[in-house]
């Protein structure tokens, strides 16, 4: 290929506005930008001198994909810094939500946005033509993830039901077992999920990356558990800022997150996979076994089975924690604000979403950052367009195009969190 | 002279099985998330045992009463106009039929048969309740068209009055004639009594249906001493009522009151919410709403409470008849009051003092009645002229 | 006298558009015909139907033919909403939905014997339109018959045709204003009650019936009492917003009337202290 | 006897990206609603993007930069019909909480046109730009809403949406008010329905994401809430939320801080 | 004619039949009979409104120039109605065309005539503003109505 640009002006099916250029002069691969266009929206900034008890429902409007995990992120810090554990049924239910966002995420993303990639369509409408009982199967999946949502939440995106310590109101056992028969079949249909997507085609590309996640002594992580890596990262939530640094680009609305030591990393579905797969239910390791994908896959074209994996441990985990629910005396723990600091970390679909706040005596917001799991993966996913175009440049422009495009939706990128901020010294701004 | 049965409390268990070996769904008061519901229950221990209601503007609050009683609370948030008149019923469905169109036979609710609709038995209809029931039956089932949704549902009802041997904070169903007693209207009226002769019912049939229920349950004729009872806890109970609302020339007031500027300090609490209208046992207006599916092939129409609080109300193209706040408060008050009368025979109140304590903000109709008197008895705003056409229109 | 009471009243049953005829711009006449054929279909002038667009909504239109016409029921239609919008799109053989007739009529046989002046605006024509076929059709029971009639603009008439006719006839007075025009039109310019000025009422024996915007209505009948008609002489019909139209909905109330059911007309005195006041 | 189907585009601009989710969230209606119209330019679903013009537009997010101020135009002319859905489109969304800070420092630093910096201090609405035909509320809107509207559109009806205050909603639901059993505050009274009264259904209040209703008395709800002991910065604080810069909540957030 | 028969005919028009017999003298004073053709104009906008008239037959339409819509007719006046009010207005110019578009007869005042008899006698002047400014109320009310459009929605 000749001196030649790919140039995305608007990449399809990620949430947001994000673009794609890569250079290449001759054999070589002289520029890559994974750009943002998403206009920033300043949510660190007008979180100041906002209640605590607002931060939940103000954060989870920086992604209608994820909400929840924003929720969650924002209560743990929260309780972090109250110094309140939330525990029990309580504890459970909040896992049971975080099911629900798993499975409608994923669901959303592997039959919806990433499968036409493989099977060359432009969207899921045009591949329900070709494949109309998949795609069917794939958005009853995603409906079950929702219900989840909806039953404890109180609706699929931006739920209301969530507070620090807990729930407004949490559901009767009732309630939740209409979710029963639903899940069952979801299950089902996420074991198939991972059979199907398992036989895809997959372009050989795999890298050594350093993989970051939570990890729970003894469950997958959803809300807790220690930050750890793939290349001997282990701390605790608290010490991420001393880890991780946000730096800002020229050709980007969002910041991207490195490693301070070590540069770019990775994190998701395959990270979680890679470094907690003993955690993952029988069902879900031996799904994983039967497709032979294990522990150490380093393909991330291959994350489309990795999220059906998960998605199957979401069914089965959101199926054990209603089978044993008891609904709890009380929907939340009383809470006491007081002056000090918060840190919380949970995985969202897309990876590991960071909350630090600052709160002072009044309750109120005085100081907030927000990691997101994109802002996380920016640089990597830059990395990976860089590698990918190299080693396909003899490629038509179209084709690479295209695969480019893939890549970059491998790592499910959602924009719209990645500028929740920019480069901006808030400490200087009156508020 | 009905003559008065006596059931003991712990034989109230036997009226809920009598009625359910009547094939009858238990509608009663149960206590769901801190206030006391109308709900299906199955027994008499799904009755909210021990607990009252406290009741004022804008104010409810469940407490424990320290005995016993069965009915010891005043009155839940909503009637049973939600069972008798549900929010929302399907009034067909149709479907395109080239280029004609057929209405689905067995569609919507106005056509389900009698006799699969649930057969309602309430339990704890209060004295005021039954009222609002006669008042809903004159609205909806009175001349050539009827509602059949109501209609169908009210003659399978039965009906267990309670009366009330307590007033609560917004009650004042002595001054519309309510209450707190029912003298018909029910198949049964019970009135519970707990004192040193211990805990019973005051029992009084009130239809061929009551007297039916009444051979299955064990009973003994009332004594004197214990029917004296029961009326001194109904008598005392009208005394207790620390609400009122003078009645006399009501009509002719509000009539009269039409452009008072009271209307416009109502005005500036009122929300316009429309919750008075909802928890209101007689408030009966609906709106229709036309949907289709997405090929436009099949129809239906809904229908679903509404209320003259609402801007689309009196909507027409090009306008809209009420759109301050100031006349749609007056709408909805000279209605219930005043127009009501005219309309139907009865006022549309019945004291039950619900538009007070769900009023967000607790407007009180009955002060606001006596603000309007005050400022037109005052002659500022009272029009003589008004009155006399009133009258006329009276002979009309 | 109602075929569809009880569980069917807000059932619409199917009618036939036998013919549509433009009558301006934005202003119809559908003829139709019920699904069971017209012959049990009877009302009184000034009563309405409800007119169903299916999956649409209803509109309450009123009756304009000549209620001795089994044949063809005519409603005419202003094109203003969504349901009206999709009548006006309809042709000859299509069919709607129709419940009725509801609400009360004019007073044509307590106007028997005497002079009957009808002054409307706009759309308000359609409904007074049977009372002036009743009264031809019976025409030597009536007195003079005055007809004022005001519009937007020449090109807004209605039943234009017809007005030429009755003009014609004998006892039998048309007048008709616009609010603005060019220089082609010879007719009056101005408010309708500006005709009372051309014309001689014999204020005693006269029943006036009045349909049109209520401002037009209001300012008439201050122009009528004015001139000596007794409020109880004076009729006019209402507009509300009518969902049921059989007085179960509540959305048409004026005062203590329900306008589906107690009118469309009333008789002043029933309703003139309510139509004093503001949003009423 | 079908008429072409209407080409439909589906644009963003400053959004959580949750509204138009909403019509991927529709799983059993999405097919058919592919089915009655062609998904011409939805970028968040698909790398098919048709030119216009459409004949629905529907638009999501806030205006906050001076491109978008082009771009809603060019939206504009494109689009026959053109919905805006969200808090965000309707009434400048969450981001609109920047309105009321002192935006000017790091706006001249991120972008060098100074003259575009008042733009850049709000985020506004759509309708503050350009014609809208119809406005869904919501953050985020109600899935079912949005496809009723999609619904009346393709049926020529006017769709069902009520702008009436959460209260009704609540009420035909059968719940207990909060706020009146147990003291809860709770903008219902004062917000639009649509959202099923979710809020009350869970016992916490309203927290107004639908906007204003078509007739709000927020000055009596404030003053309710003042004499239920709710301090004026809290009240501030519920009325300064999702629906911010709507303007009866605008005006009553900045009535509680004086 | 004799002006006793000319007040006897005068009087018989509806503006001035309740005027005492003083009052109508003096305006009688001031009459002439006119006649136009249907077509013609009785005066033009700007021109001194040195008359008014009262309308005994036929029928007048006041217009409005506008350069491109043309001429717009936004009044008629005809059998006992009154024809002019500018003459007891200053600065005593007519404000609209007045096209005859049905044959009149009307009478006509001079307004110069008049002013000098109000001017001397404020009896009979007040008589005059009373119901001119009665004619100028309804004009009004009727120009509002007309604007309100309460037709076309």
């Amino acid at each position: 290929m000749k001196n030649t640009t790919i140039k995305v002006d608007y990449l399809a099916r990620v949430e947001g506005e994000g673009s794609i250029l890569i250079k290449i002069k001759g054999n070589e691969v002289t520029d890559v930008k994974f750009g943002i266009f998403e206009p920033p929206r300043f949510f660190e900034a007008f979180l100041r001198g906002r209640k605590y008890s607002e931060a939940p429902d103000i954060t989870s409007r920086i992604c209608g994909i994820c909400p929840i995990a924003y929720q969650m992120s924002a209560v743990h810090a929260m309780e972090d810094a109250f110094g309140i554990k939330v525990t029990g049924q309580l504890r459970e239910l909040r896992r049971l939500i975080y099911c629900g966002e798993w499975i409608e995420s994923h669901g959303l993303h592997i039959y919806m946005l990433h499968a036409p990639d493989f099977l060359g369509f432009q969207d899921a409408l045009q591949m329900a033509k070709g494949y109309p009982d998949i795609v069917k199967r794939g958005l009853q999946l995603k409906k079950t993830g929702n219900d989840i949502v909806n039953v404890v939440g109180g609706r699929e995106i931006h739920p209301i039901n969530v507070r620090v310590g807990g729930f407004y109101r949490v559901p009767t056992k009732k309630e939740l077992n209409t979710l029963v028969d639903k899940l069952k079949w979801a299950r089902d249909a996420a074991l198939e999920t991972v059979r199907w997507t398992a036989k895809l085609n997959f372009p050989e590309f795999e890298q050594d990356y350093e993989f970051v996640s939570l990890r729970h002594p003894n469950e997958y992580p959803f809300n807790e558990g220690r930050l750890v890596s793939s290349k001997g990262l282990d701390i605790n939530v608290k010490e991420y800022e001393n880890h991780f640094e946000e730096e800002h680009v020229s050709h980007s609305n969002a910041l991207q997150s490195v490693h301070k030591e070590r540069g770019e990393y990775f994190a998701g579905p395959l990270a979680r996979f890679n470094l907690n797969f003993d955690k993952l239910s029988p069902i879900a390791q031996e799904s994983a076994k039967e497709v032979g994908v294990l522990k150490g896959v380093c393909n991330p074209f291959k994350s489309i089975i990795v999220r059906s994996i998960e998605t199957l441990y979401a069914c089965d985990e959101a199926l054990r924690i209603i089978n044993q629910y008891e609904p709890p005396e009380k929907s939340y723990i009383d809470v006491i604000p007081s002056k000090g600091i918060g840190f919380g970390c949970t995985e969202a679909p897309r990876g590991i979403l960071y909350h630090r706040y600052h709160i002072g005596d009044d309750g109120l917001i005085k100081d907030a950052k927000i990691v997101p799991p994109t802002s996380q993966n920016q640089r990597m996913i830059e990395n990976d367009l860089r590698t990918f175009a190299s080693s396909n440049i003899n490629l038509p422009k179209n084709e690479l195009t295209w695969k480019c495009e893939q890549t970059v939706r491998n790592y499910d990128p959602c924009i719209s969190c990645a500028t929740h901020l920019i480069k901006i010294d808030f400490e200087e701004t009156k508020i | 002279m009905k003559s008065h049965l006596k059931i003991e409390s712990r034989q109230l268990n036997i009226l809920f099985d009598s009625l359910k070996d009547l094939g009858y769904t238990i509608v009663g008061p149960t206590v769901r998330e801190g206030s006391i519901v109308y709900d299906n229950i199955d027994s008499a221990s799904g009755l909210p045992v021990g607990w009252t209601d406290e009741q004022s503007a804008a104010a409810y609050k469940l407490k424990r009463r320290g005995d016993n009683s069965y009915f010891g609370y005043n009155l839940s948030p909503y009637s049973w106009k939600r069972f008798l008149f549900p929010p929302r019923v399907k009034l067909f469905s149709a479907a395109k039929k080239g280029k004609s169109f057929k209405i689905n036979s067995d569609s919507g609710n106005a056509s389900v048969p009698i006799m699969s609709l649930p057969n309602y038995a309430f339990i704890g209809v209060r004295p005021c309740e039954i009222q609002a029931i006669k008042i809903q039956d004159k609205v909806f089932n009175n001349w050539q068209y009827i509602d059949t949704v109501y209609k169908n549902r009210k003659e399978k009802v039965f009906i267990v009055a309670v009366n009330c041997t307590q007033a609560g904070g917004t009650c004042f169903c002595v001054s519309m004639n309510s209450g707190p007693k029912a003298d018909n209207g029910f198949d049964i009226a019970l009135t519970e009594v707990i004192d040193k002769g211990g805990h019973y019912f005051i029992v009084e049939a009130g239809s061929e249906k009551g007297n039916e229920l009444m051979s299955k349950i064990p009973h003994t004729v009332a004594g004197q001493s214990e029917i004296e009872n029961a009326n001194r806890l109904v008598q005392t109970t009208a005394r207790q009522m620390n609400k009122s609302m003078d009645t006399k020339d009501i009509k002719e007031l509000l009539y009269a009151n039409l452009e008072s500027r009271h209307w416009d300090d109502v005005a500036t609490r009122c929300l316009t919410c429309a919750n008075c209208t909802m928890v209101c046992p007689t408030c009966f207006c609906t709106t229709v709403e036309d949907v289709t599916d997405l090929t436009g092939e099949n129809a239906e129409r809904w229908k679903r409470w509404d209320s003259c609080f609402t801007m689309d109300f009196a909507r027409v193209f090009g306008g809209n008849f009420r759109s301050s706040s100031r006349a749609r408060y007056r709408q909805w008050m000279t209605h219930k009051l005043a127009s009501w009368i005219d309309q139907f025979g009865t006022s549309g109140c019945v004291g039950c003092g619900r538009c007070i304590t769900w009023c967000p903000v607790g407007i009180d109709i009955t002060e606001e009645i006596e603000k309007i008197k005050e400022k037109g008895g005052k002659g500022e705003y009272f029009n003589h002229k008004d009155t006399k056409v009133t009258k006329e229109i009276k002979k009309d | 006298m109602n075929s569809n009471v009880g569980i069917d009243s807000m059932f619409p049953l199917p009618a036939q558009i036998r013919k549509v005829v433009w009558e301006t711009e934005d202003t119809f006449t559908l003829l139709l015909e019920p699904d069971n054929g017209g012959s049990d279909f009877h009302f009184s002038p000034g009563q309405f139907n409800m007119l169903y667009a299916f999956g649409i909504g209803e509109s309450a239109i009123s009756i304009s033919s000549d209620p001795s016409n089994k044949d063809n029921i005519a409603h005419t239609i202003h094109r203003v909403g969504s349901v009206t919008s999709v009548f006006s799109q309809l042709e000859k053989g299509d069919v709607i939905g129709l419940r009725g007739p509801f609400g009360n009529g004019w007073p044509v046989e307590k106007a028997k014997g005497k002079d009957v002046c009808i002054v409307t605006g706009g759309i308000g024509l359609a409904p007074l339109r049977p009372v002036l076929y009743s009264i031809f059709n019976n025409r030597k029971e009536y007195g003079k018959i005055f007809l004022l009639y005001g519009a937007r603009s020449p090109l807004d008439l209605l039943y234009r045709v017809e007005l030429e006719k009755w003009g014609k006839m004998k006892d039998v007075t048309v007048q008709v204003i616009v609010d603005r025009c060019d220089t082609s039109w010879k007719g009056h310019i101005g408010v309708v009650t500006k005709l009372f000025s051309y014309i001689k009422l014999n204020t005693a024996n006269t029943i006036a019936m009045i349909c049109g915007p209520e401002i037009m209505m209001k300012f008439t009948i201050q122009e009528l009492s004015q001139r000596g008609v007794p409020p109880e002489q004076i009729y006019i019909s209402m507009e509300r917003n009518m969902k049921c139209g059989i007085g179960l909905c509540g959305h048409c109330q004026c005062g203590p009337k329900f306008v589906c059911k107690d009118g469309p007309v009333f008789a002043l005195p029933q309703i003139s202290q309510f139509l004093e006041k503001k949003e009423i | 006897m079908k008429i072409k189907k209407p080409k439909v585009a589906v644009f963003k601009l400053a959004s959580c990206d949750g509204c138009q989710l909403a019509l991927l969230d529709a799983e059993d209606e999405l097919l058919a609603v592919a089915g009655a119209v062609d998904i011409a330019y939805f970028p968040e679903a698909s790398r098919r993007m048709l030119k216009g013009p459409y004949d629905v537009g529907i638009v999501e997010g806030s205006i906050t930069t001076p491109d978008a101020h082009e771009y809603i135009r060019e939206i504009r002319k494109m689009s026959q019909i053109l919905i805006v859905i969200g808090a965000c489109a309707t009434a400048g969304g969450i981001q609109a909480l920047r309105n009321w800070k002192d935006v000017k420092e790091f706006t001249s630093i991120v972008y060098a046109t100074p003259e575009y910096i008042s733009t850049l201090e709000r985020s506004m609405p759509v309708s503050s730009f350009v014609h809208v035909d119809f406005e869904l509320r919501g953050c985020p809107i109600n899935k079912y809403q949005l496809i009723e509207v999609i619904n009346a559109l393709l049926n020529k009806r006017k769709p069902n949406i009520s702008t009436h205050s959460v209260c009704i909603e609540c009420k035909l639901k059968g719940n207990t008010c909060i706020t009146v059993a147990h003291g809860i505050p709770c903008l219902g009274p004062v917000t639009q329905a649509g959202c099923g009264a979710i809020c009350p259904s869970y016992k916490r209040g309203c927290y107004g994401c639908f906007g204003p209703m078509d007739s709000p008395n927020t000055v009596s709800l404030s003053k309710h809430f003042a004499e239920s002991g709710q301090s004026k910065y809290d009240t501030m604080l519920m009325f300064r939320g999702f629906n911010a810069y709507a303007e009866v909540f605008r005006k009553e957030s900045d009535a509680q801080e004086k | 004619m004799e002006k006793r028969d000319l007040s006897e005919i005068v009087r018989h028009h509806p503006f001035v039949n309740d005027l005492s017999e003083y009052h109508l003298n003096i305006l009688i004073s001031c009459v002439s009979n006119v006649r136009f053709a249907e077509g013609s104009y009785i005066f033009h906008e700007g021109e001194d409104a040195t008359k008014f008239y009262l309308i005994r037959e036929g029928k007048v339409a006041l217009e409005i120039h506008s350069g491109e819509k043309g001429a717009i007719r936004v009044q008629t006046i005809g059998e006992g109605e009154v024809l002019g009010w500018s003459w007891i207005v200053s600065p005593y110019k007519w404000h609209y065309d007045a096209c005859v578009i049905d044959n009149v007869r009307a009478f006509a005042f001079d307004g110069k005539c008049l002013r000098t008899k109000c001017e001397a006698d404020h009896d009979f002047g007040y008589e005059m503003i009373k119901r001119f400014s009665q004619v100028l109320e309804q004009n009004l009310k009727a120009a509002r109505y007309q604007v309100m459009d309460v037709y076309g929605r």
